[in-house]
Order: C-alpha cells, then structure tokens, then sequence
C-alpha cells in the first residue's frame, strides 16, 4: 500500500463519519430533499467524466467518454435543479392567522349537525 | 506538485466543506434551500477546478502519467456534458411532484452509470499498460459492480415507480436462482480479475452486475421502491468513491463517501418508520404494490357508515379544530391543492387546521411534506406525528384523505403486518371522516377496523373530487 | 506543498467537520463530560511525544521527552479516569416510585401549614 | 511503506473512527459511559501501535530520517509515561466533583505543553539539520504559540479556580498594553521565524506565548473560568494537531482537530447558554468573581419574608409535587447527598419530585447534573429548563437551593446585565422557598425581585446546613 492510498483511504473514513454524523436527527420532512440532495452531490462523478476525457485516446474511448459525462451531468444538473424545486417549496407563507380561538368554544352538540346519513353499505 | 495542482487540491478541499455544510443546512427547512446552493456551488468549483487541471495538462496519478485531452476528447467531454445537462435540467424542471423518486432514481442510475465507465475506461488504459496492482484493480472491480448493480437497478426501481414495469413484486421460475447465479458470477469474476487483469472478465462482470441489479429489484414491490431507491443513492455514492480511488482523485473519494454514508443512515430511518428492516425489504417482502379494488369488501364483516359531501362540510365548518391526516390517495390523486385550499378556507374561518404527517404516508418519507408544500400549506401547520398525536383527543373532525395503514389502529396489536408501527391516534377524534374510492386495502393490504367504528363517517370517492366536493359545499353553505 | 501535506490537511478539514457535527445538539446535561472526554482524546498528544523519544539525541533532549511525555501521560490517563468517574454517576437507579399520584390532590389549603414565622429582616 | 508503517496507519485511522463513536455516543447519558471506553481503547492502539513503529526502527517523516530510540531515549520515555500516569490517575480519582474544572483546566495545561515540546524538538532537530521549509516551520510556530498559551493560560485558570490566585478579575497598570505586546511578539516573532529559522527566536516566540497567557487569563473573573477552559480545550486540540503536522503523524492531526472543532462548538454552547458572547468573556466582561457578602442588604428596599427549616418540612411533606432548583450555591457548600436525601425521602412519601436543571446554574454547564448525578439522583428526575417550566405552575412548592440568577425575574426585562438569560419560572410556583446565607448577590450582583414576593421564604443558612435541618425535621414531623 502506498502513503497516498493511505491517506485516500483515511479521507474516505473521515467522510463515512462525517456522513453518517451529519443525517442523525434531521426532521423527517426533509427525508425526501435530503435524499435528492445525496443524490445531486454524487453528481461529483463528472469530476471522473473530465478525467476520463484526458485518459481515451481512441474512439471507443471517445464514446465512452462521451457517455460518462452525459450521464454524470444528468445526475449533477438535474439533481440539484430538483433539490431546489422540492425546497422552494417549504418556504412559509406570511400568513396572520388568528391561531385557535381563545377557548371560546360553542356548545358543539348544536353547532355540529348529527351526520344525517347513516345508510350502512 | 505544480501551483496548478496544488491549488486543485485545495478547491477540492473547498467543495468538500461546502457539500458538508450543505448537508448539515438541509436539516432546518428555513436554510435548506441555502445549504443546496452552497453545495451546488462546491460542485461548480470542483468541476472548473477539474477542467482547468486538465486543461494545463496535468493531473492524473502522481504525474507519472499526466493527462492531456485530445481535440477529439474535449468533443466528446462537452457534447457529453451538454447533452446531459440539457437533459437533467428539462425532467428536472419539468418533473411533477409525485414522480419525484423515479427521477432521482433515473439519477441514480445515471451516475452509478458514470461511475462504472469511468473505472472501464481507467483500467483499459492500466491494462493496456501493463501495470496493475491491487491497490488500483480493487476499487476497479468495486466500482464496476457497484456501478453496474446500482445503473440496471435503479432503472429497474424508476420504471416500477413510473408504471413501465409492473410495480408487482416479479418473480419467475428460477429468478432467485439466477440473482445468485449472477451476484456469484460477478464477486467471482472481481476476484479473478484482481487476480489476473483481462478486459473480458471486465465486460463478464459488468453483465453479471447489471443482471443482478435487474433480479434484485424486480423482486420487490413498488409500494417498496422508496427505500429501495435510498439504498441504491447509497450505492451509487459508494461507486463514486470507488472511481476516485480508481483515477486517484481526492474529491470524488470525499464526496462519494459521504454520500454512501449520509445514504444509509436515510435508508434505515425510512426503513425504521415502516417498521421493517432493510435486509427483509431487500430479499422481497411483503410489499403488494399499489393495488386498488375489492370495493365491495366490508371490514371484518362490520358496516360502515357512510357520509356526502354536504355533511362533511357541514361538519367541518362548525368544528373548532380540524386535523387533516393525508395519505397516499392524496397523492395518488394529486390532491393537494384542493386540500390545502380547504384547510385555507377552514383556517380563514378562525378554525385551527392541523395536518397530521406520519413519516411514512404516501409511499416515500416526507412524501406528505413535498406535497403540501407544493399547495403553499405554511409549515407551521404541518405537524409530526409524535405531536400531533395528543391533539387528536381534542379535535373536533379529524379528516382523513386517501390514508389508510397509518390510521389503522390494528398496528396497536401484535400479529399482523403492521404491528408496532407508530400510527395517528386517528381513532381518538371525536369525528372521523375518511375520504377514499371503496373500502379497498392499503400497501400493507390489511382491513382496516377504524372504518367500521362508530364515530367514523365514510365519503367514497376520488380523494381529488372528494375534496373539491366539500370545498363547493363549504363555500355555499357559509358564504 | 507536497502531497503529503495536502492530504494531511484534508484529514485536518474533515476532522473539524467531523468534530462541528459531532457536537451539535448534545443535551447540556452532558456539557461538562463531553469537554472532558475531548480533553482526554488531545492526550493523543502522547504519540507525540514517542515520536520526540526517537527524534531526542542529546540531554536536553532526553530531558524534554522526560516532560513531554509526562505532561502527555498526565492529560491522557486522568482525562479518561475523570471522565470515566463523571460518567459513571448518570447511571439511572432502578427505583420503581409511584411517579405522579393520580390526581387525588387534597385541599392543599388545609394541607399546608400557612408560613407562620412572617418577620421582616 | 514497511508493513509495520501500514499497519500502524490502519490502527491510526481505527483509532480515528474509535474517537467519533465515542464522543457520538456520549450525546446520551445511557451510552456515554462506552462511548468513553471505546474512546479510550483506541487511544491506548494508537500508543502502542506508534511505541511498536519507534521500536521496530521505522516511522518519521517519510522514512528519509528513521526514527531510532536510543537507550537514554527509551529511559525518559518510559518514566515520563510512568510519573505522568501515575500523577493522572491519582489526581483524577481524588479530585472532588466540584473541583473538576481546575482538574481539566490542568489537563489542558499539560497537554498544550506537550504539544508545544513536540514541537520545540523538531524543530531544533530539523533546523540543526538546515532544511526548514515553510510547510514545516509554519506548524511548528502556530503549535509553539497555541500550546504556549494554552500551558500558562490553562495554569492560571485552574489557580483561579481552586482559589489559590485571586478569582476577581485582576489589573494591574499596563497589564492590558503588556498583554498586546507579548501577543505581537508572539506573532511577530513567530512570523520572522518561518522566514529565517532560528532557536533563539523560538524561545523568545515561547517566552511571549506564555507570557501572553497569563495576562490573557488573568483579568477574566473566576466565574468565566468553564468557558475560558473549554476554550482553552479546543485550543490544545489545534495545538496537538498542528504538532502533528509538525511529525507528520496523521492520528495527532486527526484527533486535534476533532478537539479543536468539536471544543469550539461547546465553547460557544457555554457561552450562549450564559447569554453572553465568547469574545466579551475573553476580552474580559462583567464576572466579578464569587463575591459573598453583603448580607444586610434588602432586596430594592422592600422586606423579605424569612422562614425557618421545621416550616419547610412541614410545607414540603405535605406537597404534591416539589421543584428543587439546585445553583450554585449547592456547590459551594456540597450539599448534594443532603439534597439528594430530601428529594429522595419525599418521593417515597409518594410526592412528585423534580429538579429543575437550568444550563447555567453553578459554574460550569452541567455542573448540576453532574452533582446531583453523584448523590445518585436518577437521572429521569432531572428535568432540563424548557420542559421544567411550564411545571412551575402546578407545583405546590419550589425549593430554591443556592441559586440566585438563574431564578431571578430580572431577567425578563432589559436593561441588566441578565437581560434576556433565559431563566427558571420559579416565581410562577404557589410558593417557593430560598435556601441561601444571606441577600447576597449572584454570579451577576444583581438583587433578585424574587426574593421581595410574597409566596417567597427565604431560609437563612448554609446549604448543607439548612438541607440537613429540613431532612432532620421532615424525619421527625412526618415519621
Ligand atoms: N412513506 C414511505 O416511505 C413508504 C414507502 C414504502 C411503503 N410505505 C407504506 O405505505 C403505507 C402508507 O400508508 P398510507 O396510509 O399513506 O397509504 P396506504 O395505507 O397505502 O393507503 C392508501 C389508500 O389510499 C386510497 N387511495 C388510492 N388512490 C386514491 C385516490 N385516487 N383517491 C382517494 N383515495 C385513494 C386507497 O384506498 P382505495 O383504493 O379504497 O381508494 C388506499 O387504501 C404504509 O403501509 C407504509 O408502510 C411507505
Ligand atoms: N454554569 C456555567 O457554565 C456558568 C459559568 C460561568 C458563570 N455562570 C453564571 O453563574 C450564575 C449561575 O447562577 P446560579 O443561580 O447557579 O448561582 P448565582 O446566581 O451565582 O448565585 C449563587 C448563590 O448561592 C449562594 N451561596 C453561595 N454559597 C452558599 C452556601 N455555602 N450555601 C448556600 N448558599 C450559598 C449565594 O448567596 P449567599 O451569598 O447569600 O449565600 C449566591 O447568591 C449565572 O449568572 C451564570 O451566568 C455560569
């Protein structure tokens, strides 16, 4: 084993950790985001696809460079662009809600009218 | 090391705290959106940063070998790129909300994809050289099938999700034979090919990987797919790490690593609050897709009663607080506008409106969440279920739309397929009113016993329809 | 910068961010043993101070190994042993006590006493 | 790479993982106990992973300079190991609980010293040897400096805890324009010397560091010690991991820069609690240390209501449900088994027992806790502010015992030193009794308001003094 693959090695362990650190707890409402956001950031594969470029050097290479980038683009574009989409969605509206009523509470055996029909199917 | 290099490598380092810190701001939904951009920007630097290394002519491992992209190369990289782009962009846009996981399961695939050719092309080129050790045929072989494993079958789980492939659990005769036959023929064949370097073992494993992607995933039910599509993420983030050890680039290591481990930790937490084990999910459980029907059924053999429209609005507008539980028919039925204008409406009416979110409704975790969010529903109003739970006991309505297993109070014993799953204290509302098609089963195919107690009215219709419905009658009943 | 250098700094990095996500959101019960426990782990200086044993050639070296490592030693063995010690307290009793009689509260007016002694100071 | 040099970096990064699972599991009081013992079998793997390199003859920066131990080398290795175990062990297993931040301040001390001596003898090694590059010197200063600091800092701090320097913030004349001078010695110096190494000037950069962490300390009040303590933690974690850039040793630099980043978050977690900002606290703020006294004094001229220990017993047996607010007080005098017996004898009567915990009561966070944890206070008992608070309400008497500002209703107003410190709503109790020898003032020497209300007692004593009567009494009145 080399130094450098060591040392590759030791920052692979060091962002399990940080990964697995950096989910614990977060609300579930964000499970599906976070997920997308996971994804998007993959999308590094097309550091890989650019290499890959400066490494074929025929045309079967060009092809498969050609796929590679293609591919990891897709993944890095659209991931992020769909991340965004989802979270834009969470902004919270302005809203002046008179929030529940002070324990003013009508009688609501009148107020709520019996379910007339009980028909059974 | 040139001043070009060096300064890569610090980008790189650069990237690494921004994807971090785009995580860790993903965890409050006031600053996720941010966290997103932080690491969108990252990614940006990490790519220039790549291109301009490459376009120095530098780079590669250690310089033994520096890389230097031909005219042709440089076609190939940018017509890839764009075309890519172009493509990720437009679904990514133009994706509607409920088939979010099978896009980011055709991502998946995409970059596990990516991942794999890259390790191809690298080992082509080493072989050719004549210089292979373990230290660089290991992560190849790891990557290939990882890659390959994760591009077949997050094809597989997309096209499930989508309706292309039966969302069914699909078995044939001698399928789980055959996804043994393939994984052995793919974790030999690594073996051998860390052994002794051939290019035609690389294309056996490859196929053999692909394979067992395919018979891994077709096996497993579409309701199931979510969890399935998390771990596949995880896979995919490891495949990437895999093709940075394999072209030695730092970047790709770090990231891809904290993809992988970011990506399990989410498939056990989805898993977690469905009450099942991913191994159990992974080898096909009990996951029946989506099945509608058997309308007819009565539960347990007890009557239900049923309620209109009118009522229910009736109902709803007097009440003090009403809480919305929401399940997958809503999303099934792309529902949520109408029903965030009725809690709209309702609250504008002074009534407190509630939605209750379970972690698991729908058929993806936070599925309830995105949905509403998209019908501008204020956050605030979303509620989990741990605290929402107790406010059930004071509600006035409790209105459940297209949700059926998370309300069903079966879960509370043991025996069944639910069992000890967390479930919306539903049936402690003074009213209960379920809108749905027919008495038909949820993903867990189980009857549910809230829908035949007497405080529940039943309102048997397409959750979309059903809501517009009471949204007309409460309109006209209290201008 | 070697390359050497360069890795070892990104073990750096994504150790603080290891570190940075580690922390968050610990209950402030535990405050005090966590800065114990990390006082215990920079005792990790002790391999420095092996390190110093081979690198020590003269007297005056020797003498700063001497006190390198015993500085280190020191921080190490009692960072653990006190944090050990602190820790060992939080475990829960098995104590089956009646929590919260069930709201058969007595008139308390009559229960208690009313305050006699009101002297001022 | 030898194997013993792979093996041993193997080990380091086990280690690495061993150090983040154990800080990770003690974010709960359940697993906090392991999370400390994998923390510290790592370590010891790491020790003896790195003895065994130096012994087998390998190790050192790149194996251009083998690291051999001579006899000599082996004799002060050992015995340092040996003296510094042994004065480890003991002083950690008689410290007293309350003596516990003095004991990790002189940890601190220790540490940062040998952080800085493992650098002060490479670099006169390397620069004997006339190779310093900047990659090289740039460490060695910022460790030099950092330890430095950290040595004398962490000394003074400790003195000022165990009261054997002042713990009122001392001043002399200058001795704010002496601290910039030695910190732009330090600096300057520490600047010239990557330029031009040489051992002299790193004696003189020694010489200011120390020199700059003294004065830095001295003028902060006792009570700002926990955090100036937990600061100077995070900074022994940099200078360990700055040693270790030094060496070259990739464990050093992983460990201290999990210190260093995660001591910075807890730093400011002390700080926030206390509504105050760590660069106040350093640049020396209101802490007037632990004054006593003026007993005489009447809260803001209005009278005080006082009680005597037999009325207490009697209040507190016939409670339903009883707070104690334990401060810092309760230190002072170690009352805790006294207050554990009371809280004890009356949840066996059947009375609801809580202790409300503020973060900042005592002087350092958790300070409560860990107190009450050794008079083997369960755990469930202790309940921590914002849930503590709304209980207030329905409880029939708070027992304030030797807590002053945490309680003191001044805070919710502006325009005091308290302002906006979040703070236990004792006042909103039935009635509330006060354990304390006298008006005297808290941490922030501010008359408290609740003292002058008229459901409040006060009982004049010691706080062991007065627990011990009141037990005494609830023992006899109610046998
Ligand atoms: N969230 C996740 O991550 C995830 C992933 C995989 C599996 N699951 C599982 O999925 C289930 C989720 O529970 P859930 O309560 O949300 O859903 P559910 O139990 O699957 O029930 C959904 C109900 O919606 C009704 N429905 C379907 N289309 C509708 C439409 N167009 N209009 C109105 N109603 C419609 C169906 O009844 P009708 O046919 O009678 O209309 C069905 O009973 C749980 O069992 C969970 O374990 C969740
Ligand atoms: N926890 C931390 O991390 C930390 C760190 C630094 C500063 N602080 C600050 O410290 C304060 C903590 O509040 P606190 O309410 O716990 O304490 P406090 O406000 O400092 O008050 C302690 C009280 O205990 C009394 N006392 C002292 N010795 C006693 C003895 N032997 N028996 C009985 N009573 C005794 C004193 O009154 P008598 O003299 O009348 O007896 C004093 O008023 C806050 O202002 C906080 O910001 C906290």
């Amino acid at each position: 084993m080399t130094s450098e693959l060591l040392s590759d090695l030791g920052l692979f362990v060091l962002a399990v950790l940080v990964g697995f650190e950096v989910i614990s707890r977060i609300p579930a409402t964000l499970h599906t985001p976070m997920m997308s956001g996971a994804n998007a950031i993959h999308g590094v594969v097309v550091v890989g696809a650019v290499i890959v470029a400066g490494i074929a050097d025929d045309p079967f290479g060009y092809v498969l460079t050609f796929l590679a980038a293609a591919f990891a683009a897709m993944n890095v574009v659209g991931g992020y662009v769909v991340t965004d989409r989802m979270l834009g969605m969470f902004r919270s509206r302005p809203q002046a809600r008179p929030q529940a009523r002070p324990q003013a509470r009508p009688q609501r055996d009148t107020a709520t009218p019996g379910t007339p029909s009980g028909g059974a199917r | 090391m040139t001043a070009v290099e060096v300064t890569v490598r610090l980008v790189y380092l650069a990237a690494a705290v921004c994807f971090v810190l785009g995580l860790h701001l993903m965890r409050s939904p006031a600053t996720a959106r941010r966290g997103n951009l932080l690491s969108a920007a990252g990614m940006l630097a990490a790519i220039v940063a790549t291109v301009v290394l490459l376009a120095a002519g530098s780079g590669g491992d250690e310089a033994v070998r520096p890389l230097t992209v031909s005219p042709w190369g440089w076609i190939a990289l940018w017509s890839g790129l764009a075309v890519g782009s172009v493509a990720g962009l437009v679904s990514a846009r133009r994706v509607e909300m409920t088939a979010m996981p099978q896009l980011v399961s055709l991502f998946n695939a995409v970059g596990g994809g990516a991942a794999a050719l890259v390790a191809i092309v690298d080992f082509l080129r080493v072989s050719g050289e004549g210089v292979v050790t373990a230290g660089f045929s290991v992560p190849v072989v790891l990557d290939v099938i990882i890659g390959s494993v994760t591009f077949s079958g997050s094809l597989v789980a997309a096209g499930k999700l989508q309706g292309w492939v039966s969302g069914a659990p699909i078995a044939f005769r001698g399928s789980r034979a055959l996804s043994i036959v393939s994984a052995v023929v793919a974790v030999g064949g690594g073996t051998w090919l860390v052994v002794t370097p051939s290019g035609w073992l690389l294309v056996a494993v490859v196929v053999a990987a692909l394979a067992f992607g395919v018979l891994m995933v077709l096996p497993i039910g579409g309701a199931d797919m979510p969890v399935v599509i998390s771990l596949l993420n995880a896979f995919t983030g490891l495949a990437v790490a895999m093709a940075g050890f394999v072209v030695e680039n730092q970047i790709m290591i770090i990231a891809g690593a904290l993809v992988g481990a970011s990506g399990t930790i989410l498939t056990k937490l989805m898993a977690d609050a469905m009450n099942r084990s991913v191994v159990a999910i992974m080898v096909g459980g009990f996951g029946t897709g989506d099945g509608g029907g058997d309308a007819g059924a009565a539960v347990g053999g007890t009557e239900v009663r049923r309620v209109e429209a009118d009522d229910v609005a009736i109902q709803l507008a007097y009440a003090d607080k009403v809480i919305i539980v929401p399940g997958y028919g809503l999303a099934a039925a792309q529902a949520q506008r109408e029903c965030g204008e009725l809690g709209s409406v309702l609250s504008e009416r002074g009534i407190t409106v509630l939605y209750a979110i379970h972690p698991v409704a729908g058929r993806m975790p936070g599925h309830m969440n995105v949905l509403l969010a998209e019908a501008d529903v204020p956050y605030t109003q979303l509620v989990e279920m741990d605290d929402v739970n107790p406010e059930f006991a004071t509600c006035d309505v409790a209105l459940v739309v297209g949700a059926n297993d998370v309300t069903n109070p079966a879960a509370r014993r043991p025996g069944n397929a639910i069992s000890g799953m967390p479930i919306l204290d539903v049936d402690k509302a003074r009213s209960v009113v379920v809108i749905k098609r027919s008495l038909g089963h949820g993903y867990a195919g189980l009857d549910n016993e809230l829908y035949g107690q007497p405080q529940t009215g039943m309102l048997f219709a397409d959750a979309k329809k059903g809501l517009a419905q009471i949204l007309a009658a409460v309109k006209t009943h209290v201008g």
